[in-house]
């Protein structure tokens, strides 16, 4: 690099890793539209997320163990310019996102064929891209205003992605065009958020933010400025009540949609909320308030159970998950809600390890609706017994939804109900598991369709192409993988816990 | 509640009168370009709120004059207003335009596919295809969609 | 003391805008009003200091979107349906949401109050520094493309989102030749 | 010494996985598939007698293989109730094989391939509960054997095999997450360890109400030792493959259950807690209910499986017992138990199997005068069931009379006559069938010829009886490997 | 439409002449005065789009093939993109237009503003001219009663 004639201390590739995370995926939208052919746009796609994917590991080695990298973009300090700041929960969340968008890729190039016109299959990835970059960019920035920027980068992209499913049924438009409204709403709630607080810190940057909120106390301004923010976000996060946009828009989106939708978006909203309710505003506001338990908990606890009660009614599979999703992020507001460090841990890893597990499961419904051409049970039946190898990481994706030992899905489960114990609300430790009975019940259901019932007469399906097993069985390795080696995901949910806890987002100098 | 707090919050409460009229508009409209035109007023009413969080009274605007040889002379009497502010809403107008962009052109497929734009109709038809649904795939196993 | 006039009768009329945007079923009326709000809008921005955001208001809220509505307009239908549902729903969300503004309001520093915390955080140094580090004139441009050039890249990208969604909604992407239309790629 | 403890403990965990994958490997090669999984089987047994050849009865420090939580490892080690566990179900395992294959081909049965995977998974996951060192290994090798059984028990894909498997993973599963993992979990949070430890972990942490909470939280959460009222799926389970029913429903499964109970009993809360605090005195009414009321209604099933299931459901609370007596020879009977009645149980339940293969009866009523054509079949069932009933000098009896002995420590003479009338029931609803057999003419057209069906079939049983006399003689034996669990 | 408005026709000539001439202004001027690459944008694709008003959607493709719209569109965000990654090659954080003259930072800063506002521009016309592309080329479908 050519920094030797300047006096400026040249940056090392090291050092631009950060930005570089969310570039690569950036540059490759408008290069896939620049070049514009649809066997190149999804071969750029791919290597771009690859590149993406081993940084945001890299990244989450570095701060694995605690700190943060700050990036400084423009080279202006904050609080005058943006600032990129990395620490354990973000990195986490991350890896995730970038890690089920490499996965995706390849399974999104057969089921895209499928589902999708030839001719619109370069602007898809190009719209694919920027959705990632856009999540990336959310979940990576320490400024309060560049989330919403980012945050509509990826919504835009989002709705235009749910309305291509338009293909296979129109339902798919209205339910984009739902999910762009209140998605609109949120995204304009989060800015009157932003707004107050920026009336009342005259900053942006979250670390300043949480700096001044935390010498110069609160006041009704800032208390207002939180609720439009939880609830702007929940809009985005599907948090109940204010879920009604998500199983519309992952029932009628296109699969390989959905299993980004599903594994990353909600949780990239789960994640800013857990920025701003303690890193902006700090802990002991939050506690004051007694937000946590008087909201977060009763809506996280009808969540886990209603959703779960209408998912087991389901006839229609992917329509069966989506209701699960909602349940799944009751889980994570009651995380947040217990607040204290094995119930936030809880949070961040059932975050990781429902995002795989979710990904594992609308892959596997993808791969079946390639083969079949729909996700409805009665058109499922029996299709364990014709294509083993494309159902069986579904039936390891549901065990790991149910949560069952040696799943990943048990170990977020596991940090919850600790969580309750800790607090002594037993109550709600028992609820925590009776509601994933409900999970059992809807999953066998599944599980029974695809092993028990008789194929259809004549049923000679294949196995679903390569492409989309590898990524299939590598999530429900991973599902069973972090279900017992869970140094990564536990280790940096709880090092990203206990930074969250700290307060003062980045204040630990 | 003095006069001075009154004369000035009393700002904050008119856009905040705009914002709840472009919500009411978005959330019981039945039309889905009139949801539309709802939202851009909400936000516009937002980024008012946002612009008039930058002034200053007496300020002016945020450009400093220049002579003709392109030098830029600063008059320490000038107060200008918060450039901020603008930056932001600048950015926020066209994330808007973007959106409502998109909105349209699904309308435009809605309509095409639905054969209305009303979103009264489009329930009811979405409910006979879900009962088709239920119909064909629901009786078989015994459930509901 | 005229700003303050002219603010309110502003005020007055977008007010009375948007409530007749409530009222009305016809789409070509609605769409003309909305159109008359962003260009009230504009007006107030200026009066606001804010040009800037006056003159992208103008472009935009005046003119591409009603352009764009109107087509739509003329794709879809003329009138909207008169509601048949009841009003009570709608109404309590707005007031909650209401409610819960004006409680934020209590605390704000009144209006053009110069020792709000808005003005005196961030705001000077970039007034102060501009000159200096960027050399430009325009303090909101020299913001806008520089201390914040990467919400503004952001901003760029929105809008590239939104133009291949349309593209992706309502055509696709062109070829250079028309003979090869029938194949997939480009 | 061949290998290691911890080399052995391992392969023997892997073995049967190795079996599985032989299954997967040589679907369409039977002879193959099943002389490896054989070998398997065999070797898996040597690895667990290198084990016990290593180490006898004494308790080694546990070896941990990966880190799951802060604190809680899956972890293994060596004590003599595992260890007896395990040698008695790889051991069994052997012989369940040999006699799977000849019913499974005598019988026609589809899918060989994956019913034999299973069952090794179902094995694995049994060497891993016999040899975990702390709760958190355990629970996690219990669920996967639930797991891993559930395709076995519905097997036939028949709905009423559907319904049954159904009821067998709702509840086995239901209980298992509902009750036991919380009961995991609060463990862990109040002693901050869930480690197998002599005189239990919870000693000192808890007190009051919590105890006996905690323990009702066990006993129901342990689904698979079929408590009342959570027996239901060990009934419903009859629908799967007789082997199934043999291995899994009268050694692996079951014994699961109530190994996971005594573990929980003895290292957990710790014998000397629960007889100090008298939490578990509720525990031992309700395993005396259990005793009795199962046994009532095996007596009227006609069905012989459904018979043996209840007759098990009976037999388990034995053991549940034992702990709940709180006392070292209660303890000590309890542990017992699990060898004498899976030796017992799985001559009858083989025996059944041999009946349906020959001549495809599967009611009690049908079967008159069958001991006629099918002596040694009938006659090991006639010494299966003695030993269940608990007569010298057959194994089961040396239990029983341990379990006296602690209902006389604790002053409980209810607990004795409960214990003494449930014998009478069992001579009531076993003997009966053999009487019914060798007594009774044959029906009208049935053959008379001599026919045991097919070799595989009818020597499994007849050397599991054999069993029985042998663990007659080894019961001092066997008494004083146990020892150190009461921490003698 | 052809044949008729022979007025009109000139007019937009010569206005869309004008437009294209006030939009370059806006783009190059917006470091001074209000305006910028939006803004600019929005101008340059005003005059397009009332050609196309005028003479028709065949004949402002003619002038501007949607393929070189499209084109465009990416263009303008690799240029953005591209002028902070330049920075970055220099060894700078991204978008460090100090870079472009180390001696002189604030130059640095003029010329990175005037690229990345051109970048800006290019989008922002790029995607209006296509969008209206995209909306002008649907024809109306509206049920009688509508009308």
């Amino acid at each position: 690099m050519a920094g030797t004639v300047s006096p400026h201390d040249a940056k090392t590739l090291i050092e631009q890793l950060p930005i570089l995370q969310v570039l690569v995926p950036f540059c490759t939208a408008p290069l896939i539209v620049l070049i514009g052919n649809r066997h190149m746009a999804w071969l750029l796609a791919f290597v771009a997320s690859v590149i993406s994917l081993v940084i945001s590991y890299v990244l989450l080695t570095q701060v694995y163990g605690g700190g943060f990298i700050s990036y400084q973009l423009g080279g202006w300090a904050p609080p005058l310019g943006i600032e990129y700041r990395v620490d354990a929960a973000n990195a986490l969340v991350m890896l995730l996102i970038s890690a089920i968008a490499t996965l995706t890729l390849p399974f999104a190039y057969e089921s895209v064929k499928d589902e999708i016109k030839a001719k619109d299959h370069t602007l898809f990835y190009a719209c694919f891209m920027l959705c990632y970059t856009g999540l990336m960019g959310v979940v990576i920035t320490g400024d309060a205003f560049n989330v919403f920027v980012f945050l509509e980068i990826s919504s835009l992209s989002t709705y235009v992605l749910v309305a291509q499913g338009a293909g296979r049924d129109k339902r798919a438009l209205t339910a984009a065009y739902d999910y762009l409204i209140m998605g609109t709403i949120g995204a304009t709630f989060f800015v009157i958020g932003i707004g107050f607080l920026f009336m009342s810190t005259g900053t942006l940057n979250m670390a300043d933010l949480a700096d001044r909120i935390a010498n110069e106390g609160t006041n009704r301004t800032i208390r207002a400025g939180f609720a439009f923010i939880i609830v702007g976000m929940g809009l985005k996060a599907a948090m109940y009540p204010l879920h009604l946009w998500l199983p519309k828009a992952y029932t009628f989106a296109p699969s390989a949609v959905t299993v980004l939708l599903s594994a990353t978006s909600t949780k990239m909203a789960i994640y800013v909320l857990l920025r701003f309710l303690f890193s902006v505003y700090n802990p002991e506001f939050i506690f004051e308030l007694n937000v946590m338990f008087l909201v977060f908990m009763p809506l996280a606890l009808i969540a886990m159970f209603s959703a779960s009660f209408v998912a087991v009614f389901q006839v229609n599979f992917k329509r069966m998950l989506a209701y699960s999703s909602i349940a799944q992020i009751g889980y994570m507001l009651l995380g947040i809600a217990m607040f204290n460090l094995s119930g936030l841990t809880g949070t961040m890893v059932h975050m990781f390890n429902h995002g795989i597990t979710k990904a594992v499961l609308f892959m596997g419904v993808g791969a079946l609706v390639l083969r079949t051409g729909s996700s409805f049970y009665n058109n499922l039946n029996g299709l364990g017994r014709v294509m083993p190898l494309t159902v069986a990481p579904i039936v390891i994706g549901g065990l790991s939804l149910i949560g069952v030992p040696g799943t990943a899905g048990f170990v977020s489960k596991w940090m919850l109900v600790q969580a309750a114990f800790e607090n002594g609300w037993w109550f709600i430790a028992i609820l925590i598991v009776l509601s994933s009975l409900l999970a059992v019940v809807y999953v066998w259901r599944a599980i029974e369709v695809l092993y028990l019932s008789e194929p259809a007469q004549g049923t000679k399906m294949a196995e679903a192409p390569m492409s989309m097993l590898i990524p299939m069985w590598i999530l429900a390795i991973a599902c069973i993988w972090f279900g017992v080696a869970t140094d990564l995901p536990l280790g940096a949910a709880s090092t990203a816990a206990e930074v969250l806890l700290s307060g003062s987002f980045g204040m630990v100098e | 509640m003095d006069w001075d707090f009154i004369a000035g919050h009393v700002n904050y409460w008119m856009f905040i009168v705009l914002m709840m009229t472009g919500l009411y508009i978005v959330v019981s409209s039945g039309n889905l370009v009139k949801k539309i035109v709802g939202l851009n007023i909400f936000q516009v009413a937002v980024f008012m709120l946002y612009i008039s969080i930058g002034k200053i009274t007496g300020g002016t605007a945020p450009i400093f004059p220049s002579n003709s040889k392109g030098y830029l002379e600063i008059d320490p009497s000038i107060v200008y207003s918060n450039p901020l502010p603008h930056v932001l809403i600048l950015t926020a107008i066209v994330v808007g335009v973007a959106t409502t962009s998109l909105g349209l052109a699904l309308i435009i497929r809605i309509r095409e596919e639905f054969d209305t734009v009303e979103s009264d109709d489009l329930v009811k038809i979405e409910q006979q295809l879900t009962s088709a649904d239920n119909k064909e795939h629901g009786d078989a196993m015994g459930g509901m969609a | 003391m005229t700003e303050t006039i002219i603010n309110f009768i502003l005020f007055a009329m977008l007010i009375s805008t948007a409530f007749a945007i409530v009222r009305m079923t016809s789409l070509f009326a609605v769409i003309m009003l909305a159109s008359v709000f962003s260009l009230l809008t504009a007006l107030l921005f200026v009066t606001l200091d804010a040009v800037d955001v006056a003159f992208t208001e103008a472009a935009v809220g005046a003119g591409i979107s009603t352009v764009l509505m109107l087509g739509t307009m003329a794709l879809t239908a003329r009138h909207a349906k008169p509601q048949t549902q009841s009003n009570a729903i709608p109404f309590l969300v707005v007031c909650v949401t209401g409610a819960a503004l004006i409680y934020g309001t209590l605390d704000m520093p009144n209006f053009g109050d110069p020792n709000a915390p808005a003005q005196v955080h961030v705001a000077p140094e970039y007034l102060e520094r501009s000159i200096e580090e960027i050399d430009v004139p325009n303090v909101v441009t020299a913001i806008l493309a520089s201390y914040r050039g990467y919400d503004t890249l952001g901003e760029t990208a929105v809008v590239f989102a939104a133009g291949i969604g349309v593209l992706l909604l309502l055509s696709s992407l062109a070829r250079r030749r028309r003979d090869d239309e029938e194949e997939g790629d480009i | 010494m061949i290998f290691d403890t911890t080399t052995a403990i391992i392969l023997a965990m892997l073995i049967p996985l190795a079996a599985m994958a032989g299954n997967m490997a040589f679907k369409n090669m039977p002879n193959l598939r099943d002389g490896f999984t054989f070998l398997c089987a065999v070797l898996t047994f040597g690895a667990v007698l290198v084990v016990l050849a290593n180490e006898g009865n004494s308790v080694t420090s546990e070896f941990s293989l990966i880190e799951v939580f802060p604190g809680i490892d899956i972890a293994f080690n060596v004590e003599p109730l595992g260890l007896m566990f395990a040698i008695i179900a790889s051991g069994l395992w052997i012989i369940t094989h040999i006699y799977g294959v000849g019913y499974m081909r005598g019988n026609d049965e589809k899918h060989h391939a994956r019913f034999f995977a299973c069952f090794a998974i179902a094995i694995s996951s049994v060497m891993g509960i016999a040899f975990s060192s702390n709760m958190f290994t355990l629970f996690l090798f219990y669920e996967i054997l639930t797991v891993s059984t559930y395709p076995l028990v519905a097997h036939k894909g028949t709905p009423d095999a559907v319904k049954g498997a159904r009821t067998y993973l709702a509840i086995l599963i239901g209980t298992s997450i509902a009750l036991q993992l919380t009961a995991v979990i609060w463990t862990y949070a109040l002693a901050g360890t869930l480690d197998f430890t002599q005189g239990g972990i919870l000693v000192g942490k808890v007190a009051g109400w919590v105890v006996p909470v905690l323990l009702g939280l066990y006993a129901f959460g342990i689904g698979k030792a079929a408590l009342m009222p959570f027996h239901k799926w060990l009934p419903a389970a009859m629908v799967a493959p007789t082997p199934v029913s043999a291995l899994l429903h009268a050694v692996a499964v079951v014994k699961a259950g109530v190994f996971t109970m005594l573990k929980v009993g003895i290292y957990i809360f710790g014998i000397d807690f629960l007889a100090e605090t008298g939490a578990s005195e509720w525990l031992m009414w309700l395993a005396a209910y259990s005793i009795i009321a199962a046994s009532v209604v095996a007596m009227t099933q006609d069905n012989l499986k459904k018979r043996l299931a209840y007759s098990t459901v009976s037999q388990l609370s034995y053991i549940t017992l034992g702990m709940a007596l709180a006392t070292s020879m209660g303890a000590l009977g309890g542990g017992m138990h699990i060898a004498m009645h899976a030796m017992g149980k799985i001559t009858l339940f083989m025996c059944a199997g041999a009946i349906y293969v020959a001549y495809h009866k599967t009611e009690i009523s049908q079967m008159q005068g069958l001991g006629r054509v099918m002596p040694i079949t009938f006659g090991a069932f006639l010494i299966g069931s003695l030993s269940i009933i608990g007569l010298p000098p057959l194994g089961g009896s040396w239990p029983k009379f341990l379990l006296m002995l602690g209902a006389a420590d604790t002053g409980h003479l209810i607990i004795i006559g409960v214990l003494m009338a449930s014998s009478l029931l069992n001579v009531a609803y076993l003997l009966p069938i053999v009487g019914r057999g060798f007594f009774r003419p044959l029906d009208d057209g049935a053959p008379t010829k001599r026919y045991e069906g097919p070799v595989l079939v009818w020597l499994p049983p007849a050397l599991t009886a054999l069993g029985c006399f042998v663990l007659f003689f080894y019961g001092g034996a066997l008494q004083s490997f146990l020892l150190p669990i009461i921490g003698q | 439409m052809h044949h008729h408005h022979l007025i009109l026709r000139v007019v937009t000539k010569l206005l869309a002449g004008t437009i294209i001439l006030y939009a370059l202004y806006v783009q190059f001027h917006g470091d001074f005065s209000p305006g910028g690459g939006f803004q600019a944008g929005v101008i340059m694709a005003v005059a397009f789009i009332l050609y196309g008003i005028v003479f028709g959607l065949v004949a402002v493709q003619r002038v501007f093939p949607p393929w070189l719209v499209h084109k465009i569109v990416a263009l303008g965000v690799l240029i953005y993109a591209g002028t902070g990654i330049y920075a970055m090659m220099l060894g700078y954080e991204f978008l460090d237009y100090g870079a472009f003259d180390p001696g002189h930072p604030s130059h640095g800063q003029h010329n990175g503003i005037l690229a990345v506002e051109l970048g800006v521009g290019v989008t922002v016309t790029g995607v209006m001219v296509a969008i209206y592309y995209a909306f002008a080329g649907r024809a109306p479908r509206i049920s009688d009663e509508d009308w």
